[in-house]
């Protein structure tokens, strides 16, 4: 096994479809990394949700007793 | 009670909370081996693995359109079965995957779209051709979006997730239809390089890491799919004391940075 | 239940004649020649119709593809291995067309049995081969040939 | 007609979107016997009477028609009940006459359908088209089914909107009938009725809002 | 007449469609109408039009039956009629059947009938004719099957009727293929049954699973 290129700028050019090949890569790998960051936010953004939601309950709980 | 003892792990897959917990663990694995896989994969595919005879280095797209291709159809398949399961066994959690799988499902119908696009030029000398398989591919997303809008119309998530999976199925009998009935016009695709049935048409230099990349996109899909689940099982979860008890911990840890 | 009895039954009556229904249509629908490609041999057989859309496709014979010096119309050769099938066409071949390699051409027959073609494919097959390893089969494979001739 | 042990509901109980709708429900329903089920605005009045009806599927908990699970006996319970909505079930560009015959067991004739229109007072309009007639007489056809049904189990979700004090009488009538034939009747409204021996029942909303 | 059967449904779906015929015949005149502007925005060619009609014909009749499939449990499940026919004592299936029935009757039927107007209008070869008009009777019947469950599932929503076209129109692809195939190889003068036997056995299969999914769905929606 041996690398096929001569230097970086060949790897880059690929022999004239190096422009096919890389925006293959590059779509490819932005989309599944998109895939992985959009649902931890969503789990970020829902655990910060259910926290506020339960201070919100307390409060409410707080404030009917009082009187 | 003897014989439903062999069920127990059936029923505990079922619940959303042992399959969080679960996952939780094998999380940061699945997500090294996931990312040490794609990187061998890429890279012996784009600099180590030698050019196509005829196609030269575009031939390389292949090292993301098969596995992407190969896990947008699958996908659909998982997300029909879970949906079946979730019909027939009402269980809470299979709908919760099948809802995870249709984004990712369309996502890499997409991609498996574009990177064929993207090789067709070169290649075929044009980036879309009315052919069986682009054509299928190009319904399955259309299926895929409409599992989603489905899902999202429905003002009950239990009647959403009910309608998404009839559709899913009504698909799973459709998928086989389309791909017959579009291979009636003659097809320009080339046919599957891999096969069960007999040895790869491929050089083994260039099969490797193809091999490496099918691995890499499935421990992708279900790193994936775990992540959606997760995310949305806490939503649907929201009202159980340990999910206000993991949603009270993880802010009190935000607080102490 | 009675009348439920009676409608069982007439959904499993029904279910029965759709699935042998399916399953005789579909064997019809094997028996017939239905994707309209037809191979040189078949052509020169005078299987194939006349002034009607079909399809017809093989390798291109190595030296028989002539370009007209002020079009784009092209005249090559393709072959089954058993035929020779003589394609016409005025438009502009694909990047991957090429002697030796596999085309598939659609359009009509003339009465000499030409191809009148409105459109023209490459197939690329499903081998993929690094180019040493291609250079040492077509090698062998000339090398046999010889041998063939020789003997 | 009288049925032994018609309807047993045991510890019913109903999820919408992972919450319950009311607290289980357990009650009994003899030959002749009327039930009026009661409870506020959306305590699940009308889901439980869809419940009833095998419209909507228990999370838990049990209905046994005479003995039996109804999902074991489901035509032969749904043979023998009528089940009265919100909506009248009625089509608009229809008449009365088609309407109604519609809803009827095919052993009514022509005569049974035009006696039973002028029992709820519906005289000379069996040819009209339903959405010349008003709401309440639009609920009237609908009640007129009461007449030509031979089921057993009536099931009535609020039965007296839109109806007129006479209608109130004349509807009464006909539950009284039903029940003194060993019929029995389930009813859903906050009215209370001119008729002896109405047992009630009331459908308590669940609890808000407990975690699991 | 009472409300237990295929016939039953069949005769009542009928019977409504004729109190109202202007509304029923929508389908029809939407069908006429888009046909005649294809002429105008293509090209008066005759050639040309004749290149096209098949495909053309085909799209205009999937459109025309997507636009009334929409209609086709909505009524029902806004007077309750739907939730009477899930109660009544009989298989979903059997009323689904005969409703979708008379759907295609109201609208596929028709539409076939008048489909070879649209053929002369398009400069459509005679021999083509009698093949299309099989396969739009064969192909409309199986666009009410699968449109019905699409319909179905999404009865109950307020803007179902965009939702519907999405889910509803890749189900439609084989249909649309097989049935433009079938006038297409009738035209190029060759054996056009093979096309059409692939129409007839994607009916059967739809005949004999459809009602399965539509009955689901229908359950489905009246349980929310």
């Amino acid at each position: 096994m041996q690398f096929q290129f001569e230097n970086l700028e060949e790897l880059l050019v690929m022999a004239g479809h190096g422009e096919y090949v890389w925006t293959a890569v590059l779509v490819s790998l932005l989309t599944m990394a998109w895939l992985l960051v959009k649902p931890l936010q969503q789990h970020q953004h829902n655990l910060r949700d259910i926290a506020r939601q339960h201070r919100r309950e307390q409060q409410r709980q707080t404030t009917n007793e009082a009187p | 009670m003897a014989s439903s003892k062999g069920w127990t792990w059936f029923y505990r897959l079922g619940s959303p909370r042992w399959f969080y917990e679960t996952t939780g663990r094998w999380l940061p694995w699945l997500g090294a081996v996931t990312l040490l896989l794609i990187s061998i994969g890429l890279v012996w595919g784009l600099g180590f693995a030698p050019q196509d005879a005829k196609q030269g280095n575009s031939f390389r797209i292949i090292y993301l359109h098969v596995p992407v291709s190969f896990l947008a159809l699958a996908g659909y398949y998982l997300m029909a079965i879970a949906g079946a399961i979730g019909l027939v066994w009402r269980m809470k959690l299979s709908y919760v995957v099948m809802k995870s799988a249709a984004p990712i499902g369309a996502a890499l119908t997409f991609l498996a779209l574009f990177t064929g696009a993207i090789w067709g030029k070169p290649t075929w000398g044009t980036y879309w051709v009315w052919d069986a398989r682009i054509t299928s591919m190009l319904i399955l997303l259309f299926l895929y979006l409409g599992v989603l809008a489905l899902q999202y119309a429905f003002h009950s998530q239990e009647a959403g997730s009910k309608a998404g999976a009839i559709l899913a199925l009504v698909g799973t009998i459709n998928i086989p239809i389309i791909y017959k009935s579009v291979d009636w016009w003659y097809t320009l695709h080339q046919p599957a390089t891999i096969k069960l049935t007999s040895a790869p048409s491929m050089h083994p230099d260039m099969f490797q890491p193809l091999l490496v990349m099918i691995a890499a996109l499935y421990c992708f899909y279900a790193l994936a799919l775990i992540l959606f689940t997760r995310a949305e099982i806490l939503r649907r979860e929201r009202d159980a004391t340990w999910v206000r008890d993991l949603a009270l911990q993880a802010e009190s840890s935000r607080e102490n940075e | 239940m009675h009348p439920i009895r009676k409608q069982r039954l007439q959904m499993v009556i029904l279910l029965v004649v759709a699935a042998s229904a399916i399953v005789g249509l579909m064997m019809y629908m094997i028996g017939q020649n239905a994707n309209y490609f037809y191979t040189p041999w078949q052509i020169t057989n005078g299987e194939a119709p006349q002034s009607v859309n079909i399809r017809a496709g093989g390798m291109v014979v190595d030296n028989s593809v002539v370009r007209s010096p002020d079009s784009l119309d092209v005249r090559f050769k393709v072959t089954d291995g058993r035929a020779v099938l003589e394609v016409h066409y005025g438009g502009i071949l694909p990047d991957l067309f090429a002697e030796g390699e596999a085309a598939i051409a659609s359009g009509q027959l003339d009465q000499n049995l030409v191809l009148q073609a409105t459109e023209v494919l490459a197939k690329h097959d499903e081998n993929y081969t690094p180019p040493e390893v291609a250079e040492a089969m077509n090698q062998a494979h000339q090398q046999k040939q010889r041998e063939e001739l020789a003997q | 007609m009288p049925l032994a042990n018609p309807l047993m509901v045991d510890h019913l109980l109903f999820e919408r979107d992972d919450r319950n709708v009311f607290e289980p429900i357990n009650f009994t329903v003899d030959a002749g016997d009327i039930l009026q089920i009661e409870g506020a605005n959306g305590a699940g009045k009308t889901t439980l009477m869809r419940l009833l009806t095998s419209a909507l599927q228990p999370t838990s908990g049990s209905i046994l028609y005479q003995g039996e699970d109804i999902r074991r006996c489901r035509y032969e319970y749904l043979a023998n009940i009528l089940y009265i909505g919100h909506q009248s079930g009625l089509k608009m560009t229809l008449t009365a006459e088609e309407n109604l015959s519609w809803m009827s067991p095919a052993t009514c004739s022509g005569d049974d359908i035009r006696a039973a229109l002028a029992e709820v007072g519906l005289r000379s309009y069996e040819d009209v088209p339903c959405h010349n007639l008003s709401a309440g007489q639009h609920r009237r056809v609908a009640l007129a089914r009461l007449l030509t049904s031979t089921a057993t189990i009536w099931f009535l979700d609020e039965p007296f909107t839109a109806i007129d004090k006479q209608g109130v009488a004349t509807l009464e009538a006909l539950m009284r009938n039903h029940v003194d034939a060993g019929g029995c009747l389930l009813l859903s409204t906050h009215q209370d009725l001119a008729l002896d021996g109405v047992r009630k029942y009331c459908v308590e909303p669940h609890k808000q809002r407990s975690l699991r | 007449m009472n409300n237990i059967g295929f016939l039953a449904y069949l005769r009542r779906d009928l019977l409504l469609a004729y109190r109202r015929r202007g509304e029923a015949a929508s389908p029809l005149m939407f069908f006429l109408l888009v046909s005649t502007l294809i002429p105008l925005g293509v090209g008066p060619d005759s050639a040309r039009l004749a290149e096209l009609a098949p495909g053309i014909i085909w799209v205009m009749a999937l459109l025309a039956t997507l636009l009334s499939t929409e209609g086709l449990f909505a009524a029902d499940h806004q007077d309750g009629t739907l939730e009477q026919m899930l109660i009544s004592p009989q298989l979903v299936v059997m009323p689904v059947l005969g409703k979708v029935a008379a759907h295609w009757l109201v609208t596929g039927l028709p539409l076939t009938m008048v489909s070879p107007l649209i053929g002369l209008m398009l400069s459509l070869p005679e021999i083509a004719i009698v093949p299309m008009m099989i396969s739009l009777a064969v192909g409309t019947a199986c666009l009410s099957l699968v449109g019905a469950v699409g319909a179905a599932l999404t009865v109950s929503l307020r803007k179902g009727g965009l939702l519907l076209s999405i889910v509803v129109i890749p189900l439609y692809t084989p249909v649309i293929i097989f049935g433009s195939a079938t006038v297409q190889t009738a035209i190029d003068g060759i054996n056009w049954l093979p096309p059409l036997a692939v129409l007839l056995a994607m009916l059967c299969a739809a005949i004999a699973l459809c009602p399965l999914a539509i009955a689901g769905a229908l359950r489905l929606v009246n349980s929310n």
